[in-house]
């Protein structure tokens, strides 16, 4: 019985008179029943805070909040049937693991045996059975993490809310997690809010991403969307990892094809029929290539071991370029760039609007 | 914290703790061996030196047989009469100013700060204004002269003082955790028994400790509106003391005096034990 | 439903509210009232006099000399408790061996009562039998420690009996705020190159601002209400060189037949309390660095 | 087993008499709870138990009633009052103003009090000429007491009779290395010395116009003056550690030959004889220098309240004449070393200054010395006594305050009304 | 002035008596002066509690700690000269952002001008000059790791110690604060050892890997060395993401070369002496190939933007590939892969230990 989320206008501001801090800045997103939407967004962009909201924990300063249909502004948080994972865990100090991740169900007078059962399901998906009787003092950063996941894992609600509960935990580990919740997702259908900086948790996990920015929305589509068509400049720079090159530069049009020109090179690209554009490129999309017309001078490689990342300067910036983890180039050579042509990212120059024209429209 | 095990610093810290014991132990050293003397050693020793024997003439005739006015039953009926009235009169008025401290702290609304302010402004208020008036509405209710009525008196004197208390440490409490109660389902009751109450052991002893010393040690209440039959240990206390015939016995007062201190200084042993636990480390971040 | 929880917490607080209101409010009203009517043995709404009371009042040597005291009495007592308090609780709280007995040792002074207390200090303090006495028996003659004696000198030794009684119940307070505290705050402090004692002053200390909040207002509460203690160390003697307005106003009122006379200093006693302490409350209830 | 100890139950001795129905309490609060006092207590209890009443005492001790006065207050305000209470003087008659006091003329009536009573005495009990209070006993105040050992030692001979000899005694006794005069530094007891010295140095007329009519001019005569000189230079006579010392303790210096000389009322004879002494052996007593012509009496008495109750009002009529019983009076001024306020009570089992005290009782009387003691709350209002008990104590205590400035203050603490 | 660090021995144990857990057995690490020594291990494995050894907020139970050379088991923290950013951030709660940055630099006396000047250097880095009037409750989880950071950064002392301090930004602010952290590290040369737990921060940090699990090191080496040897199955299976395929099986041996055989499939492979081994295979390094003979089922197909990650049941188990972006394979499909060949890792069956005789022996 998944329930739907709807976000309207909802506006926050801190403060009071001349001293408010406008956090959020009228916010409206509709989330299906069931589904899995993730939200991300700059440090300090007002995640936390609409989070904080939808639990009914913070008071909107204006607007409207649906979940499954009933308005809840008002209504107290143990009433809106919801489960969250703090980012600051909020562990209960006095408890011991197994009562903090029982204590919900007890709330909600589950019996003493289905309690138990559940609290040791959860544990041993965590990892946290040898756990249960220490008291959150006792544990490493990763493990108060993983209770405070298991807090809410425990229970069956109307809707979860995620802030960034994997950020403690070692790669392998969120990893796993990642696949548990998924697979939980699968099963429950519950619908889920989630707030994460980890690019391939945004990508793998959600249905959808928010991108927000300074309290505002900025896009809000599948995962496959925004990272193919960011709407603008600003969600195609935060999504993706190393993040995307902008290239400024002119569009000189011949007839049905075009020529993109920039300072220190030219590429030959279906163009948009817009004079001061932008174009982005990401790391995997350009190439080295020995010979190629557009070069510059290379100022850092550096390994991840499955890729090498080669960072090039140029006269439009630096650019940054994924390469073979054997590739041998260094620090100090020139380098040559080409693009595949395939995946442009147009914008227009100034509002670093996306150009919608060009989607759908690639080089053979 | 660390330090090396016998630096200078350590040993300062004890020097200035031993100090401080004696300081505070003097009085109440002087009361013990005083207990134990009979009269001509109180009259010829020193102040500091030790009885010649235990005597412990003085400590029964305090309990069971030193005279007040025509009652010779020593302390005994008093105790047991301000056991009744503490005991009630201690744990209802932590209770409410818990409760109060846990509203003001966590669950604000608008004015309730200044609520506060008020009720706290109330503290200052003199208690020999309340006698008169209080009186009569002991009287109104039916409660002059009793127990009952002490034990009302004494929660509505001391619920300020407890309030305030609370309120304070409870101010330092992450508010994150109340929010996670809320989440988990818990509702105001909920929240307060058990993620606040389980982090308040320290201040609930300072708490307890302080209305238990201030309601069991209480002359002026206790004198204005017990009857014949409910007269607190400082009654007692006082008319033994203050009763005097012509060599005075310091012997009985002195153990009269711990007998009746005996209470609160178990409820501080007990209590005490506890300071250490209910640690809210490594709650939250930040 | 929704409107419940959001009144429960306003039920909650009604109680107090109202008997507060109620009882202290409605008894301090009932004592201006009586300020200002002649009464004498006992309450006597009839016969008003004006200020009548309030002017004889301030024309009492008594009265000022009781205010002095108070003055003198509360700065140094309440000064006195939080400094000998403060710095128990922080050496107490260095993992010290005992701290247990230690922590008992210093709260004992307030189990006892000060119909008693007041008596072993009368006689430690009393020259001729005490410390004094003591001092020229182990030889060292010159000793000399006759304040309680002295009418000027005797308010200091209603000081130093207070301090001995209150400075553990500081100290406890402080322990249990020190106890609160996040040790990885400590950590971080002590690794920013921090001396301890400028972790306790810079770090510590405005952590624990709300509990000093509290021990300043109770200290200074029972310094103002400060009866037993005079009552039972010098009864306001020498004379009435040790009189403060809390004994002042139980002696006009209950010994002395001046109901209206006792009204006028209580009245006064509230107005001097108030013009220190609402300011304090005011500033310390505005300011909320501890909001979560 | 506690439980039964939790509630105080008043120890009965059955009652011979009284057949058992529910038997009435007679709540009597009082601050008779030193020694002698308790013992004398108990005498009344004793009696009243034996007419088949339960007695609910309710002592408060100190400060010279002080406590008690504030709980009959709060029991007053509060529509409970008990049955009697201990009060005295001109707060008799403040009470009785305030209509809470019960006309007891059905018992004084049949029993002649005005008969039995000196009219001093009985005018203090009446309000609006009706009794509201039964007297228990006379103090004479204006006692003066020595230890016969050390007036030896110091080779002084007899009880000085003037304050001239006084000084010349004591600096004999103080040379002798004795303490001259024991002094408890509490303000009744410097206002008690002062008594004595302002009827030792101005004369029984001299007392009532300055200390009970408060007459202004009196207060600033040169009488007055020379009084104050007189009691600045008894403060030569005492010994450091006197500030805060009960009476009781200072009697005991007396006795135990530590002190001289004390100034106190007759009640301190109780801890004499408690002591196991005898007047005339172990102590002497004497009128204070100068006033053996005169006569400062403090009259212990109980007020009884107006009750509902039946039973109870039958209880207090009981409890007043059981108040003027010849045996308790015989038994309890014995006990507590004051003499009986009945006219023509049989002296003979009494000791020596007893005896002496009733017949400068009767003497003074008929010559006009007897005067009521301003320090014992006899002599003017509460308000009034408390003002000048505040500016003696003051001047006593307060080396630096001149003469002149001592009686400018007390006739302007005279005038509190 | 860089300083060299030791560890000799070091052993932590919590709690007494039969109670006792042992976090730390015996670790021995040497960072040599300037060193920038990255610190991974799987969630309470004892990082933070061999920092905090380090820093001297914990005694060890056993062993030697030296700073530049000196002994310092029992020296106070504040005379250590070390700064460190705590896990759980540990911010001053009265005090301001500015405050808080400014303390470590109060308490060395550094005058005032100066401190101002620092803090608004670091605060300008962390892109937090916007809040140093703040209060730490009123920032952001994010915000709130900036902060801590910047009591760090504003110092300069001998050694630095970083406890996961970007845990909670976002990946774009990661990168660029992982840019400042390389940088002011490459101008002050101050010895650093960092805990995290992203793979790319480890891989390009530092200089050398230390590799903890369950308070025994696994292996300490160049990033690069970690990566390509890893010295048993579990540091190859931490370090990388996705983790390692490993497949255990036979070698076949004919003469020189030899076959691995498992089940379902077999390789021709150079192999090693030994009978019972593990290969270990990166996802990059197995590819897609439609006719190869080792075959399975597709059971997860997870695009992440650059790359797209493709799980294949197989009957050694499940194998993670990576595939490119645009792969059109699906869920249920069935997938044939090929290996390389060139970068093998093969562990002792039994032992998981690497067989390092193979190092260096790749096919041609
Ligand atoms: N006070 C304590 N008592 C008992 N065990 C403790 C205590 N503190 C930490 N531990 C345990 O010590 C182990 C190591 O903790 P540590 O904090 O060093 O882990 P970590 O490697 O930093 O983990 P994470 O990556 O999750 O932060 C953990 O298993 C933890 O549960
Ligand atoms: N009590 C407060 N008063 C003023 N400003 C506040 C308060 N609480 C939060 N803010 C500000 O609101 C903004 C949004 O905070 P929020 O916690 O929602 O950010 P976030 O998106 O969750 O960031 P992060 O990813 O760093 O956790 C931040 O800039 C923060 O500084
Ligand atoms: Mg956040
Ligand atoms: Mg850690």
């Amino acid at each position: 019985m998944a329930s739907s989320l709807h976000i309207k206008g909802i506006r926050k501001a801190f403060g009071k008179g001349d001293k408010a801090v406008e956090v959020l800045k009228r916010i409206d997103i509709d989330v299906e029943p069931g589904e899995f939407l993730i939200l991300v967004g700059p440090s300090g962009c007002g995640k936390s805070t609409l989070l904080n909201i939808i639990a009914g924990l913070e008071e909107p300063t204006e607007g409207e909040l649906h979940i499954a249909g009933k308005n809840v502004i008002g209504m107290p948080p143990a009433q809106r049937d919801i489960a969250m994972v703090f980012q600051s865990y909020a562990l209960y100090p006095t408890m011991t693991v197994a009562d903090n991740i029982g204590f919900a169900l007890e709330m909600r007078k589950v019996p003493k045996a289905d309690r138990d059962k559940r609290i040791h399901e959860v544990a041993g998906m965590l990892q946290i059975q040898h756990l249960l009787d220490r008291r959150p003092a006792q544990l490493s950063g990763g493990q108060r993490q993983r209770v405070a996941m298991g807090r809410a894992l425990a229970r069956d609600p109307q809707l979860f809310l995620f802030d960034e509960p994997l950020s403690n935990l070692d790669a392998k580990l969120r990893v796993e997690m990642r696949a548990e919740i998924k697979r939980l997702h699968h099963l429950s259908g519950i619908t889920t809010v989630y707030v994460t900086h980890d690019q391939i948790e945004a990508m793998t996990l959600g249905s959808r991403i928010a991108v927000m920015k300074d309290g505002i929305l900025q896009q809000i589509d599948t995962p496959d969307e925004i990272y193919r068509r960011p709407s603008n400049t600003y969600v195609a720079g935060f999504i993706g990892s190393p993040t995307m090159n902008f290239i400024p530069g002119q569009v000189e049009r011949s007839g049905d094809s075009g020529k993109f020109v920039f300072e220190g090179g030219s590429l030959d690209l279906p163009c948009p029929d817009v004079q001061q554009v932008t174009l982005g490129q990401r790391p995997e999309h350009i190439h080295l290539s020995d010979d190629a017309p557009w070069r510059g001078q290379v100022v850092l490689v550096e390994p991840t071991g499955a890729d090498t990342y080669v960072v090039i300067k140029t006269a439009v910036g630096l650019m940054t370029v994924r390469a073979p983890a054997n590739t041998k180039i260094q620090v100090g050579d020139t380098a040559g760039m080409t693009v595949s042509g395939r995946h442009n990212n147009w914008f227009d120059h100034s509002s670093g609007v996306r150009l919608k024209e060009m989607d759908g429209h690639h080089a053979p | 914290m660390t330090a090396k095990p016998f630096s200078f610093g350590r040993v300062v810290v004890y020097g200035v703790l031993l100090v401080a014991a004696l300081f505070f132990l003097a009085p109440m050293y002087v009361m013990l061996v005083t207990s134990f003397k009979d009269a001509a050693e109180i009259r010829s020793g020193n102040l500091l030196s030790l009885p010649q024997s235990l005597n412990p003439d003085a400590w029964h005739l305090a309990w069971n047989s030193a005279c007040t006015g025509v009652d010779c039953r020593g302390l005994q009926p008093y105790f047991w009469n301000s056991v009744f009235m503490a005991v009630p009169a201690v744990l209802i008025s932590t209770a409410w100013g818990a409760v109060n401290g846990y509203v003001l702290s966590m669950w604000k609304f608008r004015g309730s700060e200044v609520l506060f302010g008020f009720l706290l402004f109330g503290v200052f208020m003199p208690f020999q204004v309340v006698l008169l008036p209080m009186s009569q509405v002991l009287g109104y209710l039916g409660l002059s002269s009793s127990i009952a009525g002490l034990v009302l008196v004494h929660c509505l004197a001391g619920m300020a003082g407890t309030t305030l208390f609370f309120r304070n440490y409870y101010t330092a409490v992450p508010r994150e955790l109340v929010n996670a109660a809320r989440i988990d389902g818990a509702g105001f009751w909920r929240i307060f028994w058990r993620i606040v109450l389980p982090m308040s052991t320290p201040i609930m002893m300072v708490t307890l400790i302080w209305q238990f010393t201030n309601i069991w040690n209480d002359f002026l209440f206790g004198v204005a509106f017990s009857g014949a039959d409910s007269k607190p240990i400082t009654v007692g206390l006082n008319n033994m003391a203050n009763t005097t015939s012509s060599v005075k016995n310091y012997n009985v007062d002195m153990a009269a005096a711990i007998i009746a201190g005996l209470p609160t200084m178990l409820v501080y042993v007990l209590a005490g034990q506890y300071f250490l636990k209910g640690l809210t480390a490594g709650a939250v971040k930040g | 439903m929704k409107s419940f929880e959001n009144l429960l917490p306003k039920l909650v607080i009604a109680p107090a509210f109202v008997f507060g209101f109620a009882f202290i409010y409605g008894f301090m009203i009932w004592n201006g009232v009586l300020s200002v009517t002649g009464s004498r043995m006992l309450p006597n709404y009839d016969e008003f006099v004006g200020l009548a009371q309030y002017r004889q009042l301030w024309d009492m040597d008594r009265w000022t000399v009781a205010l002095k005291n108070l003055g003198i009495f509360s700065l140094l007592y309440v000064g006195g408790s939080m400094a000998l308090g403060m710095v128990l609780a922080i050496f107490l709280d260095q993992k010290v061996r005992a701290e247990g007995v230690l922590r008992t040792v210093f709260l004992y002074p307030m189990a006892l009562s000060f119909i008693v207390t007041g008596t072993a200090w009368k006689w430690i303090l009393n020259p001729s039998l005490g410390l004094e006495k003591l001092m020229h028996d182990l030889g060292w003659a010159s000793f000399s420690f006759d304040w309680l004696v002295q009418s000027e000198f005797a308010i200091y030794c209603v000081v130093i009996a207070g301090i001995w009684q209150s400075a553990g119940f500081a100290m406890a307070l402080f322990l249990a705020g020190l106890r609160g505290i996040d040790d990885s705050i400590i950590k971080a402090a002590q690794i920013d190159g921090a001396s301890l004692p400028l972790i306790y002053w810079r770090i510590i200390l405005p952590i624990l601002r709300p509990v000093v909040f509290s021990t300043i207002l109770v200290l200074s509460h029972l310094s103002i209400k400060s009866f037993d203690l005079v009552m039972a160390l010098t009864a306001g003697g020498p004379g009435f060189a040790t009189d403060v307005p809390a004994t002042f106003m139980y002696t006009m009122s209950f010994t002395r037949g001046q109901i209206g006379l006792g009204a006028a200093s209580a009245t006064m006693m509230l107005a001097t309390v108030a013009a220190i302490v609402v300011p304090y409350l005011y500033s310390e209830l505005r300011a909320k660095p501890h909001d979560r | 087993g506690k439980k039964e100890e939790a509630a105080p139950v008043a120890a009965t001795p059955a009652p011979a008499a009284a057949p058992a129905p529910a038997k009435t309490a007679v709540e009597v609060l009082h601050y008779w709870t030193s020694g002698g006092e308790a013992k004398s207590a108990a005498e009344l209890k004793g009696m009243l138990e034996a007419k088949g009443y339960e007695w609910k005492d309710f002592a408060v001790a100190g400060g010279g009633g002080e406590n008690a006065m504030t709980v009959l207050k709060s029991r007053a305000v509060s529509g409970n009052p008990p049955t009697a209470a201990q009060v005295k003087g001109p707060a008799i008659q403040e009470w009785a103003k305030e209509g809470m006091l019960a006309n007891i003329d059905n018992v004084a009536g049949p029993e002649k009090w005005d008969e039995l009573l000196p009219k001093v005495v009985a005018d203090v009990m009446k309000a609006d000429g009706h009794y509201v209070a039964a007297p228990v006993n006379v103090h004479r105040v204006n006692w003066m007491w020595a230890n016969p050992e050390v007036l030896k030692k110091a080779g002084v001979a007899g009880m000085p009779k003037t304050w001239d000899e006084f000084f010349v005694a004591a600096d004999k006794i103080k040379k002798s290395g004795n303490i001259a005069l024991a002094h408890g530094g509490q303000n009744w007891q410097d206002f008690t010395v002062f008594e004595s010295v302002v009827l030792g140095v101005g004369g029984a007329e001299f007392y009532d116009k300055a200390l009970v009519k408060l007459d202004p001019a009196a207060l600033t005569s040169p009488t007055m003056t020379k009084a104050v000189t007189t009691f600045r230079k008894l403060k030569g006579y005492v010994d450091d550690a006197s500030s805060g010392r009960d009476w009781n303790m200072t009697t005991a210096m007396v006795i135990q030959g530590k002190a001289g000389f004390q100034f106190m009322g007759d009640w301190a004879k109780g801890e004499f004889t408690a002591a196991g002494q005898k007047p005339g052996e172990g102590f002497l007593c004497a009128a204070a220098p100068g006033t053996a012509n005169a006569y400062t009496f403090n009259v212990d008495s109980f007020i009884m309240f107006k009750l509902k109750d039946e039973a109870a009002q039958k209880g207090q009529a009981d409890l007043a004449s059981a108040i003027l019983s010849p045996e308790f009076q015989e038994v309890f001024n014995q006990n507590k070393g004051s003499i009986p306020v009945r006219l023509g009570h049989d002296m003979s089992k009494f000791d020596d200054c007893a005896k002496l005290s009733a017949a400068d009782f009767v003497a003074t009387a008929k010559a006009g010395g007897l005067v009521p003691s301003i320090a014992h709350g006899m002599a003017v209002s509460p308000a009034a006594e408390g003002a000048i008990k505040d500016a003696v104590s003051q001047f006593w205590n307060d080396d630096k305050i001149s003469v002149a400035d001592g009686v400018k203050n007390i006739a302007k603490a005279a005038a509190t009304k």
